[in-house]
């Protein structure tokens, strides 16, 4: 394993430090249990956005900490969902008064930890309400498994829900937003290689040096089907068909599609896979009007990449396009 | 690792087990977890995201940390919810809130209890499989640590409704999980992340059972030793 | 060799395709000769900010062409600098009558077609010049070579001129900044593994699994020595000392940190290497007090990390601070 | 590749090339790069970037393409300046402008002629040289192109200065830059990107030497063939 860590169970604890050196003008970082919150939370009178999930995604869910998308992230374990305590502390932390909204990705452990946050949460006299995100077509989505995991959605239910909060829509309103994100966005990943849990060492799965894992999970959980290694147009439309037919996207629709790098693979391979998603969605009398290309759900050092079309209107539009000011996204007016 | 020197009540059929018993389960546990770190991990890679056995280390070392740093007040019940509120706070992914749960469920049940009975047992067991289905909507079947939980249980208290000595009942406990366990290797998962493989689960046991087998074993070993 | 490509020798034009058909609101883009120029160039009264290199260092330096940074860029074939057509086309194209400054990295090609460049261009009447950066402390500077290599640095005097032409401060007052943004900034970098260039289809060298490069090149050229996988705060030790010495920095000095991704290595690593520099400058009473932190300018795929310092004024600082609105850099006043 | 069905003048000793004869050593130079892309590339890989060999190839591919697309008016200098003026635009880095340049200023030296006397031929070579020496400001032993070009040169000068027939002077130039380019081996480089490594340069063979001995190879075996 070769990384630029020092110590495989220190590097959330130390990358955490990093990030309250470099972004002390936009959070605060906790400790014990961690949390990044937001420099001037709690906003008075504003619903108070809460993620969180395993370290290793970066920059999900911490780089996306600021006004205009979440007020507080609570970063687990590389992997591993953070816990109770840390969303509990959270929600504390960034409840204005109007209420707080766990944005969850539906990962078993996840929304375990955050029902027994909300429990907690509620019980202190904090209204919480809970989303959860599943959006990743590779899983069949049925009664008889944990349903879809969430992926590159839950981003730009971020961005978008961070916007309306800042509207000081209410959160009622702001969950229901939070849901039509997740019911109009639709995913698929996929990796060229294997990523390395710190603490284990070793890549979490083997390639061969000309197979791919196509539908992959940014945990590096098998995906769909294992093939042999494709051109980018090839793989772009075994990524795009069944997100296409899944929601359905249909002709005339408006999509935002957001070309997701997995941590490992250059900026100049995500554009290369952009020209083939934006000439295929052309065939299929799709228009991207919206676009979001690099690495913002990674999964480590993965070489890889994910597709996430969100179906847009108006609203979504204009929320989308609203300011932002975090570390990992950042636009004005 | 098996730690605190507690003085041997070695009866011929223990009745019970004391609050340093219970303490040297957890311990014992705790060791079988570092142990298996590996290879519970390596299963979890399998068909998870590879991180059951580093998170249940966390945890566990957390755990003994903490029962080392605080001296007990003989409550078993307390200890358990101990246990339970630390696995909590340190585990995170789908083994923090279940295990934590088993164990804060076993705790109501023995609370206040200075020693459990076998019955104690069993039925602080049954309280803690209970809160983990509650919690994980998971039926036996579903490739999760339920597979050699109920059966454990099961075993548990039909040993001891046959009329079997207590080590004799936490040894066929500990049989029928480790029996529950290998039979998840066939199992298409249900629930939790192994789910997201449909088909492809298949063929591999499951972590979480697994280590609710080291669970269970470690009382047998703990506990039925001395006979 | 994995890549998301479709062929290898059409990566490039197929990765312009995308930026042009995701980036429409802030850039055209130009083929044959391939350059990436801003929208609105050119920006009358406006010096033109002009530069290029290989590719596969994304977002340098398309990524950076926009208000508030480049008015163009070149980009050559992978790792290749581009060639003096393109360069010429670029300043007939941003040239807006305050002249164009060419922003080059000093490696022979570059400098060599940039030369070229700027005689065309001046005898057609455009005021040029041209800068060359060399910040690299990896590379002994002196006559008998072709002197340091230009890395990091570049992206902060892309983004520090590109305010300054904003400002409509002159051609000659812009050339003297960037000269001093070069004489201010030293860098240096390693890598964990190799890059593969498309066309080549293999590693550009080989690291054993315990071995890294220290000072490599973006382009993977080899660097001071190989040494055995450290811990990452003794790597920064080893990347952080000659530049110190060099400049030198000194106790009471501010810096710009940048802490550079070479394209493979995950955010988290380098928020754990920024943690143990500002860790490192603090022992030598040197403050941060600005900072960027993730891949900038890359090499492909390689794994790795660099380490930039500028030594900061008030003037930099504001010039750093100043809106900027690119796909790679993005802020608001 | 040899290209061009063009009529063997074979003269018992050939007194000087046609437009045709430049034609088919340009293919010839452009087919040797080609079969040697990879090795090229690799001695690159040691030393600098791992590009000469893709960059030369493109650059040629490129020049045969163009010269298969445009009738020629039989005028040396042109031909050679199109070849120039091919590779400045498509092949980057330092070897475009390097042999750019050394093809412009062939053209330049060789402007308006139909045909090249052997003298015309190394008075086009040291034009093209002093053109590289000053783009580039290298010198011999600093581990460049150069070190093959320079040699060959001289060589050429010497031999037909000697009274050796121009195939034996072409003949014994390709061998001194064959010479020159293994010398490189042990040089430490003092310009380009190999300089960056210093002392580690030093055991390598310069890929733009490989690549210059090449072209004056080509003229040797293609000029030089029908004695
Ligand atoms: N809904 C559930 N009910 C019971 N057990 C479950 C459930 N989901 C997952 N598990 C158990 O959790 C184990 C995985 O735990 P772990 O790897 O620690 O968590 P994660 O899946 O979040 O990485 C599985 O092997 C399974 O036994
Ligand atoms: N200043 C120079 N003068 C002459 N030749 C040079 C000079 N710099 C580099 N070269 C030659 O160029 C070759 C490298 O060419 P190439 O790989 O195409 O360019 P780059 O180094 O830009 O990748 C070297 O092997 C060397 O022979
Ligand atoms: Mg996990
Ligand atoms: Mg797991
Ligand atoms: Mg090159
Ligand atoms: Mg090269």
């Amino acid at each position: 394993m070769k990384k630029l860590i020092n110590k495989p169970d220190a590097v959330v604890t130390e990358a955490l430090h990093g990030i309250a050196a470099a972004h002390a003008d936009l959070v605060n970082v906790h400790f014990n249990p961690n949390i990044i919150v937001r420099a001037d939370a709690p906003v008075q009178g504003k619903v108070g956005l809460v993620s969180g999930g395993g370290s290793g995604h970066e920059p999900m869910h911490g780089g996306f900490v600021g006004p205009g998308m979440l007020d507080a992230a609570c970063p687990g374990e590389v992997f591993t969902s953070p816990t109770p305590d840390q969303m509990l502390d959270a929600t504390k932390a960034v409840n204005g008064g109007a209420g707080v909204l766990h944005i969850v990705k539906n990962y078993t452990g996840d929304v375990m930890n955050f029902e027994m946050a909300a429990d907690l949460g509620q019980s202190e006299g904090i209204e919480v309400e809970a989303v959860v995100i599943d959006d990743d077509v590779a899983v069949q989505d049925s009664l008889y498994t944990a349903g879809r995991r969430g992926v590159g959605t839950t981003v730009l239910a971020e961005k978008i829900c961070g916007a309306a909060a800042e509207e000081r829509q209410s959160l009622s309103e702001v969950a229901e937003l939070c849901r039509k994100v997740n019911a109009n966005g639709r995913s698929m990943g996929m990796a060229l290689t294997s990523c390395i849990v710190p603490a284990a060492g070793k890549p979490t799965f083997d390639l061969g040096e000309d197979e791919i894992e196509i539908g992959i999970g940014i945990h590096g959980e098998p995906g769909r089907e294992r093939v042999k290694l494709a051109p980018a147009a090839e793989i772009v439309e075994r990524l795009t068909r069944p997100i296409l037919e899944d929601l359905p996207f249909e002709k005339g629709d408006q999509v935002l599609a957001f070309v997701n790098g997995m941590g490992g693979t250059p900026l100049l391979e995500l554009y290369v896979v952009y020209n083939d998603l934006n000439r295929l969605l052309g065939e299929h009398g799709i228009t991207i009007t919206r676009n979001l290309i690099g690495p913002y759900i990674t999964s480590l050092e993965m070489a890889g990449c994910s597709i996430t079309l969100l179906k847009l209107d108006d609203e979504l539009t204009r929320l989308w396009d609203a300011p932002v000011k975090t570390a990992g996204l950042r636009w004005a007016a | 690792m098996a730690g605190v020197a507690a003085i041997e009540s070695a009866p011929e059929h223990r009745m019970s087990v004391a609050y340093d018993d219970v303490l040297r389960w957890i311990r014992k546990f705790a060791a079988e977890v570092e142990a298996n770190k590996e290879s519970l991990t390596q299963l979890d890679a399998a068909i998870g995201d590879g991180d059951h056995g580093i998170n249940m280390q966390r945890g566990m070392s957390a755990v003994v940390a903490k029962l080392d740093a605080q001296a007990g007040d003989q409550d078993v019940g307390a200890l358990l919810k101990t246990v339970g509120m630390t696995l909590v706070s340190t585990v995170g992914g789908a083994g923090g809130p279940l295990y934590g749960t088993l164990f804060l469920q076993m705790g109501t049940a023995a609370s206040g209890k200075g020693e459990l009975s076998p019955d104690d047992w069993a039925g602080a067991l049954e309280a803690g499989i209970a809160g983990v289905e509650n919690r994980g909507k998971a039926e036996p079947g579903d490739k999760t640590m339920i597979d050699a939980l109920v059966p454990g249980r099961d075993a548990l208290k039909a040993a001891l409704g046959g009329g079997a000595t207590f080590a004799d009942a936490l040894r066929q406990s500990a049989a029928a999980a480790e029996q529950g366990m290998r039979d998840t290797v066939p199992l298409v998962a249900r629930k939790g992340r192994a789910s997201y493989l449909g088909e492809r689960s298949a063929g591999h046991q499951d972590p979480g059972a697994t280590s609710s087998h080291l669970l269970l074993e470690a009382a047998a070993e703990t506990w039925g030793e001395s006979e």
